[in-house]
C-alpha cells in the first residue's frame, strides 16, 4: 500500500535506537530478535532501559556489553539451565549498579496491554499477600467500583522502542507470526517506534491471503529489516529449531567475566553483521537445527465475495 | 531385564505424577514437573491437559522440552494463544486444576521465595522472580510443589515471599481467598526426594509419606523447623518398573533432570 | 482427547438453557448462531436476559416470540437497514415490557473481557461527558492508581450460557474460526455454559495442525452441534454469503407484528429442526449465497520438532 | 455521454471524500460514510487505510458491503483481528486518524444522539444507541460527520448525549479533552446534504460552503439555531464526472444510498 520500509539492519538501529532509551526485544523464548541486540551492542548504545518479561541470554549479553542501565523485568534466568551472570554480576552484592524493575509475568503482560490500549492501569488479580508492592511501588492496589473488592494495578509500558523477529512480513511492515505469540503484539502497539525483523520478506498478497494471521500492521512499523536466521539461538517456528545446546553452553561462558568478554568479542564486535554471524555459526549448525520434518498447517478458505 | 534401582529423584517424580490422578488441566513448569506432568498423562491421568505459560493449551510435545517456550510443545497442540489471554481466560479466569510450582525457599505453610536471597535491594543471591509462580499461586485451584529438601530450601522464614501459600496458618489463608475471590486453593501437596508433605487444616505442612531409604532423622535435618509428622506415616510406594522405564527411556534420555 | 460432546440442537439446548437464564448468542454480524435462537423459541423458553452487542434479526425474533425479558447490548438495529421493530415496540413509549441495560462496543467488550478473566470491573476511556452514565448507573467512574487520572468501568458480564457459531470443531469441542472473529472468545470464556454450533465437524488432527486458528478449547465447552447453514441469514467466511436480501426484507416483517407472528410460524414454529429450515430455503437461495470463488488462506509451516 | 447532474446526495459523498485527502488510517461507518471512504480511495485519499469496528484493518471491499460485518471486508485484508484489539490498540490506542460518524441529531458543537427521541426511560423514539460512535468520538484524532440536514436533526438541545463533540463550547472541550487524555480533538467537519460546516475556535459549527442548488434560506429553515456563517462563505465545489461516474458506475450501482 505504501512505500517500502525494508531496511539494513544497522541503518534501522542507527535511525531508530538512541541512548538512553527504553528497548524493549519481546518474544517468549520464540523468536527473539539476537540480531538486533547484536547490532545495537555493535553501535555502542549507552544506558539503554531493557525490557522484557524473560531478558534470556541476549539481555545478559547486551548488559556485559555495557549498553544497559535498567532492567525491567519479570523472570531472569537461562530457562530450564540455570543463571544470568553477567546481569547477577550487576546486581547482587552491595553496590547494584543496574537498576531492576521487577513484575510478574501478567504484570509485565498488563503492563504493555494497558501501554497498547492507552490505559492508565491494568488490574490484575495477582500480588496478593507478596513482597512484590514492597519491593516494587508501581504496583498499588485498586478497589473496584463495585462491591468494594480490592485488586491489583499496575502501570501502562510505553517503550521508546519495541523489536520484533517475526516470520513474514510484507515491505509495508504488515507482520504475520505463527506458533507463540508472547506479547509481541502488545508490546509493538504500546511502543513510540517498531522495528520489524524477519525470516522472510514477502508480497502483500501472501499477507492479505490470511488476515487473521496478522499480528502487527504496517502502519506502526517504523522499518522491517530482513534477517534469516536472526533469532539464533532463539528460534523461528517452522524455519530452525531452539539451539538449547548454546543456552546450556552460555552457563559456563557467563559465569567467567573474561570468557564473556571473548565471546563478544568474536561473535557480535568481530563480525560487520548476521550475516557474517551465520556464516561463521556454519552449515553443520545450521543443519542440527532444521526442524526434522514439515508440520503444515492446512489452508481455509476465506471465500471471494463480489 | 532387572532394572537399576530408583533414585531419590525418581522417587520425587513418581510421586508428583501419581498426584495427578483424576486431575483435568495441569500448568506446567519445565524441568521436573514437566516430566511429572508428562509421566502422568502416559499413566495415571491420560485426559490430562497439559497448558504451558508461554501460551499453550493440549500441548502434545514429542520430545522433552528444555524450556516451557520450545517448538515441540507448539507443534500439535490444541490451541496456541498470546499470554494476555492465557493468564487472562485461562489461568485467571479459573480454567486451571493443578499449578506446579518450584521453589528456592518454602516455610511450613507452604509460602514460596523465588526471587531473591538476603535483602531485596542488596541481595546475598539474586534468583529468578515470580515469572508466571505469583500468578499460579492465586489463580490455580490447588498448587502442588516440587523440590529438593534441605535445610537451605526447608526455611523457618523465608527471605522474600514471592507466592503465596497458606500465609500465616490455614484458617486465617482461607478467609483472605475467600474474601479477595482467588480461586486457588492454595498448596495441597509438597514432593521431595525425601518423602510426600500435605497440608492440615492449620495450614501446616505435614509429612505423611517417606521414601524408601530416607529416613526420619534425614527429613529433620533437612527441614528448618520442627516438621510435622504424621501419625500414620506411611512409606512411599515403590515405583512400578513402567514408570521407571518411561522415565528412563522415554522422557529424560539423556539424565538431564533425573540423574 | 475427552469423550465426544456432539449433540443435537434439540437435545443442546434443553439440557443447557434454562427459564430465566442470561444467554449471549454472539457473533458480530458473522457466525450468528440463529439455528440455537430458532430452537429456543421452539422449546418455549421464558423470561430470558438476552445479551448481545448487536441484538440483530435473531434477537428481533426471539423478542416477538416472548422469550426474553431483558436486553443488554450496545447497537440495537438492522445494519444498514432500519431498525428491530419488535424491540422497538416493547421499549417505546409509555410502558416498555423490555428492561434495556445499554452500553458502548468497547463497554460490552470490557464487559466480557472483565467476564472472561475474572475482573470485578474493566477500565475503558470512554463514556466521557455522555449521558450514558446517567442512563446505565452501572457504568462507574474510576480513578487511576498512578497520577489521579479519571476513566470509567464497567463490570464483568458472565452469561449463564454462550452460544456461537463457527466454521469448525472437533469432537471435544476445540473451535476454530476465521473472519469476523467478534467477542466470541471473550463471550465464551466468560459464560457458565458454552455450547458451540459448527457448519463442519473435523478430525482433532484437522485442529492441532493449525494451533493459532484455535479460538475456544474444549475445555470449556458443553456441546458440540453440528447445523450447517446454521448461521443464516448471517453467514460464515468461505461457506456462505450473508443473505443481505433477507435482512432488508426483515424491515417490513418486522415493522408488521401480523406478518412476523406468521413468519415465525411458518420459518420455526412449524419446523421440527434445521434440516426442514434448510430444505425449505430451497437449492436456489443456497445457491445464490454461494462465495463467487474461493480465497485460499494458504498454509504454513508449524515444523516437526523431535 | 452527458451525465445526469449532481444529486444533494452526491455532493454530499464527494464533499465528504474530498475532506479525506492526505488521510492515513480512516474508521468507517456503513451506508454513506462507506461510500465516501471508497470514493476517497479511489481519487483523493489512495493511501487510506480502512479500519471497520468489526475487526478489520486495511480492507479491500470487492463491492459496497450492507454492513460494517460484511464478508467482502473481511477476504483480502491486510489483519482481521477481535474486538478487543480492535477498539483497544487501534481506536483507544490512538491508530486511527479520522473517524465517520452520523447521527439523528447533532446540536451547534457537534454534540451527538444516536439513542432516543423523548426521555430516555419512555422513549418517542429507541435509536440504535452508541455502537462504537462514543468511542470514534473520543479516541478518532479527528471526527467528520455526515448525515442529512433538518430542523428535526439540527437542533438546539439534543435529546441524549450519546457521543461527545465539543461539549459547551471550544475552550472548555479541549482543555476537558487535554486534562483527560482523550487522544481525539473532535469534530472537524460535518458535511450535510446543504452544504461543509467547519468548527470555530468557539466550538460552534460554521457554515463554509454551501452546495449549488442550495440557498441560505433552506439552511436557515433546516438549522435548529441561528446558524452561524462563514463571512467568506463559498460554492462547494462542483464534483467532477470521474467522482460522479465512480459513485454511479461502481460504488452504489443499485442507488441505495446515493438516490
Amino acid at each position: 500500500m505504501s512505500g517500502s520500509k525494508v531496511a539494513t539492519m544497522r541503518d534501522a538501529i542507527a535511525a531508530l535506537v538512541r541512548d538512553g532509551d527504553s528497548v524493549a526485544i519481546e518474544g517468549f523464548t520464540h523468536l527473539i530478535s539476537f540480531a538486533a541486540g547484536h547490532e545495537i551492542i555493535r553501535q555502542g548504545r549507552r544506558d539503554l532501559t531493557l525490557i522484557r518479561m524473560t531478558p534470556d541470554l541476549i539481555y545478559d549479553q547486551m548488559v556485559a556489553a555495557g549498553t544497559a542501565s535498567g532492567l525491567v523485568f519479570s523472570w531472569l534466568g537461562n530457562p530450564g539451565v540455570g543463571s544470568l551472570h553477567a546481569i547477577r554480576r550487576r546486581t547482587e552484592g552491595d553496590a547494584p549498579t543496574l537498576a531492576l524493575e521487577e513484575y510478574s509475568h501478567f504484570g509485565m503482560v498488563g503492563r504493555y496491554t494497558a501501554g497498547a490500549m492507552r490505559l492508565p492501569f491494568f488490574p490484575l488479580r495477582s500480588y496478593f499477600e507478596t513482597d512484590l508492592p514492597a519491593a516494587n511501588p508501581r504496583i498499588r492496589p485498586i478497589r473496584s467500583p463495585y462491591g468494594d473488592e480490592l485488586v491489583y494495578a499496575v502501570p501502562p509500558l510505553n517503550p521508546d522502542v519495541t523489536i520484533v523477529h517475526a516470520q513474514r512480513a510484507d515491505a509495508a511492515g504488515n507482520t504475520q507470526i505463527w506458533g507463540l505469540l508472547g506479547c509481541q503484539k502488545e508490546a509493538a502497539f504500546a511502543a513510540d517506534r517498531v522495528i520489524v525483523v524477519v525470516e522472510e520478506l514477502v508480497d502483500e498478497a501472501v499477507i492479505r491471503a490470511d488476515p487473521n494471521r496478522t499480528a502487527i500492521p504496517g502502519v506502526i512499523v517504523d522499518a522491517v529489516v530482513v534477517e534469516p536466521f536472526g533469532a539464533h539461538p532463539s528460534y523461528s517456528q517452522g524455519h530452525y529449531d531452539r539451539d538449547s545446546r548454546f543456552y546450556v553452553e552460555w552457563e559456563a561462558i557467563s559465569r567467567d567475566p573474561e570468557r564473556l568478554d571473548a565471546w563478544l568479542r568474536e561473535w557480535v564486535h568481530d563480525l560487520p553483521d548476521r550475516a557474517a554471524y551465520r556464516e561463521k555459526l556454519g552449515p553443520e549448525t545450521l543443519a542440527r537445527l532444521r526442524p526434522t520434518g514439515s508440520a503444515p498447517s492446512g489452508s481455509v478458505d476465506y471465500g471471494r465475495y463480489g | 531385564m532387572s532394572a537399576a534401582p530408583a533414585t531419590r529423584t525418581e522417587r520425587m517424580i513418581v510421586a508428583a505424577a501419581r498426584e495427578l490422578a483424576g486431575k483435568r488441566v495441569c500448568f506446567v513448569g519445565v524441568g521436573l514437573p514437566n516430566i511429572a506432568v508428562n509421566l502422568a498423562q502416559r499413566t495415571v491421568a491420560p485426559e490430562l491437559e497439559l497448558v504451558y505459560e508461554s501460551g499453550v493449551y493440549g500441548a502434545r510435545p514429542g520430545r522433552l522440552p528444555l524450556s516451557i517456550g520450545d517448538p515441540t510443545i507448539v507443534t500439535g497442540a490444541t490451541a496456541v494463544t498470546s499470554m494476555l489471554e492465557l493468564f487472562g481466560y485461562y489461568l485467571q479466569g479459573g480454567r486451571v486444576d493443578v499449578g506446579f510450582l518450584g521453589a528456592a525457599q518454602i516455610d511450613r505453610y507452604g509460602n514460596i521465595n523465588t526471587t531473591v536471597i538476603g535483602d531485596y535491594a542488596h541481595p546475598r543471591t539474586r534468583l529468578p522472580g515470580s515469572g508466571g509462580a505469583c500468578e499460579i499461586a492465586i489463580d490455580a485451584r490447588e498448587v502442588f510443589i516440587v523440590m529438593r529438601q534441605s535445610a537451605r530450601s526447608f526455611v523457618e522464614r523465608i527471605d522474600f515471599r514471592t507466592s503465596p501459600g497458606n500465609l500465616g496458618g490455614g484458617e486465617a489463608a482461607a478467609r483472605l481467598r475467600a474474601e479477595q475471590g482467588w480461586t486457588g486453593h492454595g498448596p495441597s501437596v509438597v514432593v521431595t526426594d525425601l518423602g510426600v508433605w500435605r497440608f492440615g487444616t492449620d495450614g501446616e505442612m505435614v509429612l505423611v509419606s517417606l521414601h524408601p531409604g530416607a529416613t526420619l532423622d534425614e527429613v529433620r535435618g533437612a527441614t528448618g523447623w520442627a516438621p510435622a509428622i504424621a501419625p500414620d506415616l506411611r512409606p512411599t510406594p515403590e515405583p512400578e518398573p513402567e514408570e521407571l522405564r518411561l522415565i528412563r527411556e522415554e522422557l529424560d534420555p539423556a539424565g538431564l533432570y533425573t540423574r
